[in-house]
């Protein structure tokens, strides 16, 4: 297993050590139970914004906590939903009396989770509201499923969300905000190679040299299907279409686009797949107002990308643009 | 003869043997999970079961509600995911219904793993046949219905349980996913155990093993 | 081979492309010769920072283009030096009228490269000055080779040296603050595989599943020796304490501590790595003022690390401080 | 008899036959790049002498120190790396020294590639044993002399210096790098030709095969 860890069971502690060190300037680490909060919160009068989720997904959740973004994110084990201690702990470390607003990934245990947290939150008088991601298109028959999978379209969330509640909105708007933005943002991914689980050893499945899984989520697990590997323009095609299509996003929308790398695709390739699907949008006249390329969520080591749509008004544009400063995104401060 | 009682020494038997049986089947429900899921059920499971022992060798003073509350509420605290909660549910409801209990009569522990199963498919919103572990649990609780209908030994009724649990986690093989990451899946998920399934059959398994026997 | 790209030959210009789309409100860019520019570009009476490599390195040196450091780069293609004519164009385009710094990673071809652009400049009237960066002390009998290699302080002198430029200094001091930071940082770097070189298909050496490279550069080369793999603490410590003897650091001295990514690294290694090495330093009582952490420059999509010292002193403290509005790197604006 | 010499149509055909000599060793020389340096030489110079045949069919009207002075521009401003400005200059080197000529005599000839290795010498500040280009080169100027002090014929001559190129290419392989990328391998330079060499062989191979035939 080619990694840079110690023992499999202290990956996440470390990590989350180095990261507290690291960033001392804009966040503080607690670790018993573990949740990352803004270094000044709670901040008084505004929502407190919490999201969290299984690690491996880096730098999502905790490196989108401070100024504009984040109040507190909540790290499970890798690739497994927080526990509901972590979240109620988080939540009232960032009550700065103007409620709680959980941001919820669409995954069975990371929604009952969050759920027991609030349950637990109330009873102590926390004023708790959730709204949850699910752009993932590749479910497609979502009746039959836990759902869509909350992915690309969480970062985006997150973002603006946390630039509303910077604006001292209510709990009411910003929730309706968190809300507007996954109702017009879609997302497909795709996976070149599987990736490895510290404590498993081995990847989470064979793919060989000449395949790749289209429509993968960010746990490693094997996507929709397995289709011989094709081209970056083909494979761009590939995950924008069915995503233009499901909204569907129409000639004139505007929109932000972003590229996605999955933690083990170099930057180069991103901007490669970033190129076609600019074209594309083109093509379908779509107005791309907004660009977003990095790995922003992650799926460990592994080599794939995907693609995020969010429809944009003047309103999504301004919390877009607005100030914020945290360990991984940071502008306008 | 009156049917034999469960004591709190069974229980703690009980939860012992839940985590011994589920540390030796660790890397085997984490290929379970690897396969269909994420790959963490064995050592969420793990982790979470090994705490519960630790809270066990604290907690002498607990009775049989307090020792499947404290299981309960560590297992919500320790596992995540979704089995975290599920099995945390499935604990704190079994202990509601035998509030205020010393010892447990065969039909206390069928009332308990009614409210156990009924929790979880409230929380999970779960039906079986869905491919959770509810294809498990739901047998399980029908065969100790009919074998309390009967007036079998308790002994004889746990065991009959847990050969429910066990036919019932098989036939999760050939289901498609609904419900939790392995619906993500679709088609592909068949062919394959549930994760859930496979533990539950292994708790269920531990009871007829220890609940019956001094 | 695992990549998202089209031909093999277009890689460096799909991505440029995508690159420029996608930041065309900080960069331009130039494809005949190759090379981006601040949008502003040339900044009257402002040094021109010009620096540029092999691709592969991505976010570097491109994703540092903009206000407060490099005013120009160039992409060669991928691990070859640029040739002169670019270096020349992008000199001449960001020439505000105070000379121009070429930053030079020490490699024989972008050495002879930046120096036959230098002498093409004089010649049509450039004011034209460099500075070499050489931190990488894994290369030791540097009087037996080509000297050491220029590695991740060259984020930092980029960096640095920018925000140098931004202050209006003259050429010659910024020249020498580029200077500076090259005498007072060291680096070293490790990989836990190779990487694939888009035209050659498969990777450039083979890592069996437990060895890991010590020393290695940035260009796919296999390091000084081969080893076991190693704990994620060892390895740091392998890092480090060459790190440490080489200037060497003293108790009591201001460093920055950055833990970069190869590429195919997750971020929460990196982390774990960064504990470690802060722990290292702490026990050579070094005082750890800044810290960085992430893939800033890479070598493909391989795993593992390389850790960098730089000794500080109130100064580079304000410039490494000071605004930057790149592509990649981002703060204070 | 005079000694042949050399017109314009033989340099065309000469940087001809370099160009497709370097392409079909493309992957080869990839490969012992690879071995010790970055992988890019094969491309990179085939990249750089597919653009110079390029121009030699846009020019031509050029003389022969046209004809050198644009292959050595054109290898700068196309191959990168270390080879571009070496070869470049090579090829800017021997221009210089031709200046005016129409044809080449084989003292001419020897005259360029002198000219050539000692612009070499001085931009890469490396010497004969350093494992470069150079050991091939360098030999192959001392056949040339001492071929011509011997009043051989101009094809022999240059037979004999692709020869002396092609043994100084082969003694690179034991030797420990100390200039370029290579020598950051240290002693596990060794075992290996050096790309450079067998490029430089290469193009001294063209020149005895192309030079002094019409
Ligand atoms: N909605 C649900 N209702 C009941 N059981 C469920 C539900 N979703 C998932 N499960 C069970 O949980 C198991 C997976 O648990 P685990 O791997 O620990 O969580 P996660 O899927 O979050 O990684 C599945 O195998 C299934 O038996
Ligand atoms: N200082 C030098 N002097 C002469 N030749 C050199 C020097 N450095 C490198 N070379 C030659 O250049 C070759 C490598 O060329 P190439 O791979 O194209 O460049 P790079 O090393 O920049 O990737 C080496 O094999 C060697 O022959
Ligand atoms: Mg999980
Ligand atoms: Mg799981
Ligand atoms: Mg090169
Ligand atoms: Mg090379």
């Amino acid at each position: 297993m080619k990694k840079l860890i110690n023992r499999a069971e202290d990956v996440v502690r470390e990590s989350l050590e180095g990261f507290a060190a690291a960033h001392a300037d804009l966040i503080r680490v607690n670790f018993e139970p573990a949740y990352v909060a803004r270094r000044d919160a709670p901040v008084n009068g505004k929502v407190g914004v919490v999201s969290g989720g299984g690690s491996g997904h880096e730098p999502l959740h905790s490196g989108y906590v401070g100024m504009g973004m984040l109040d507190a994110a909540c790290p499970g084990s890798i690739f497994s939903s927080p526990t509901p201690d972590q979240m109620l702990e988080a939540s009232k470390a960032v009550d700065g009396g103007a409620g709680i607003l959980h941001i919820i990934k669409n995954y069975t245990g990371d929604q009952m989770n969050f759920e027991m947290a609030a349950e637990l939150g109330r009873a102590e008088g926390l004023e708790i509201d959730s709204a949850v991601i699910d752009d993932d298109v590749a479910v497609t028959d979502s009746l039959y499923t836990a759902g869509r999978r909350g992915v690309g379209l969480t970062v985006l969330a997150e973002k603006i969300t946390g630039a509303a509640a910077e604006e001292r909105r209510s709990l009411k708007e910003v929730a309706n905000i968190c809300r507007q933005v996954n109702s017009w943002g879609r997302s497909m991914g795709m996976a070149l190679t599987s990736c490895t689980v510290p404590h498993i050893g081995h990847p989470m499945f064979d793919l060989p040299e000449n395949e790749m899984e289209i429509g993968i989520g960010i746990h490693g697990e094997p996507g929709r299907k397995r289709l011989p590997i094709q081209s970056a323009d083909e494979i761009t095609a590939m995950l924008m279409e069915p995503v233009i299509q499901d909204l569907p996003y129409r000639a004139g929308d505007r929109v932000l686009l972003f590229v996605n790398g999955m933690g083990g695709t170099p930057l180069s390739e991103l901007y490669i797949v970033y190129r076609q699907a600019l074209s594309i949008a083109k093509g379908h006249r779509l107005n791309v107002e907004r660009s977003f390329v990095g790995s922003y969520i992650t799926s460990l080591e592994m080599a794939g990308c995907s693609i995020t749509l969010l429809k944009l008004d003047d309103t999504l544009i301004r919390l877009w643009d607005a100030p914020v400063k945290t360990p991984a995104l940071r502008w306008g401060i | 003869m009156p049917l034999q009682t469960i004591d709190k020494g069974a229980i703690v038997r009980w939860l012992t043997a839940c985590a011994d049986s589920i540390a030796a089947n660790r890397e085997y429900l984490t290929k379970l999970d690897a396969a269909i899921g994420d790959g963490d059920h064995g050592v969420n499971m793990d982790r979470g079961f090994k705490a519960v022992v630790v809270k066990l060798s604290a907690g002498a003073e607990m009775d049989i509600p307090q020792l499947m509350k404290s299981a309960g509420m560590t297992l919500i605290s320790t596992v995540g995911g979704a089995s975290g909660p599920l099995y945390g549910t499935f604990f704190l409801q079994a202990a509601q219904v035998c509030a205020g209990k010393a010892e447990l009569t065969l039909a206390d522990w069928i009332a308990m793993l009614k409210a156990a199963m009924n929790g979880i498919m409230a929380r999970g919103k779960a039906s079986a046949g869905d491919k959770t572990m509810l294809d498990a649990l739901a047998p399980a609780v029908q065969a100790l219905e009919d074998a309390a209908a009967q007036v079998h030994s308790t002994a004889g009724a746990l065991a009959l349980s847990a050969c429910a649990a066990k036919a019932g986690m098989s036939a999760t093989e050939p289901l498609v996913a609904r419900k939790g990451r392995a619906s993500y899946l679709g088609e592909r998920s068949a062919g394959h155990l549930d994760p859930g399934a496979a533990s539950m059959y292994l708790l269920l398994k531990a009871a007829a093993e220890t609940l019956a026997s001094r």
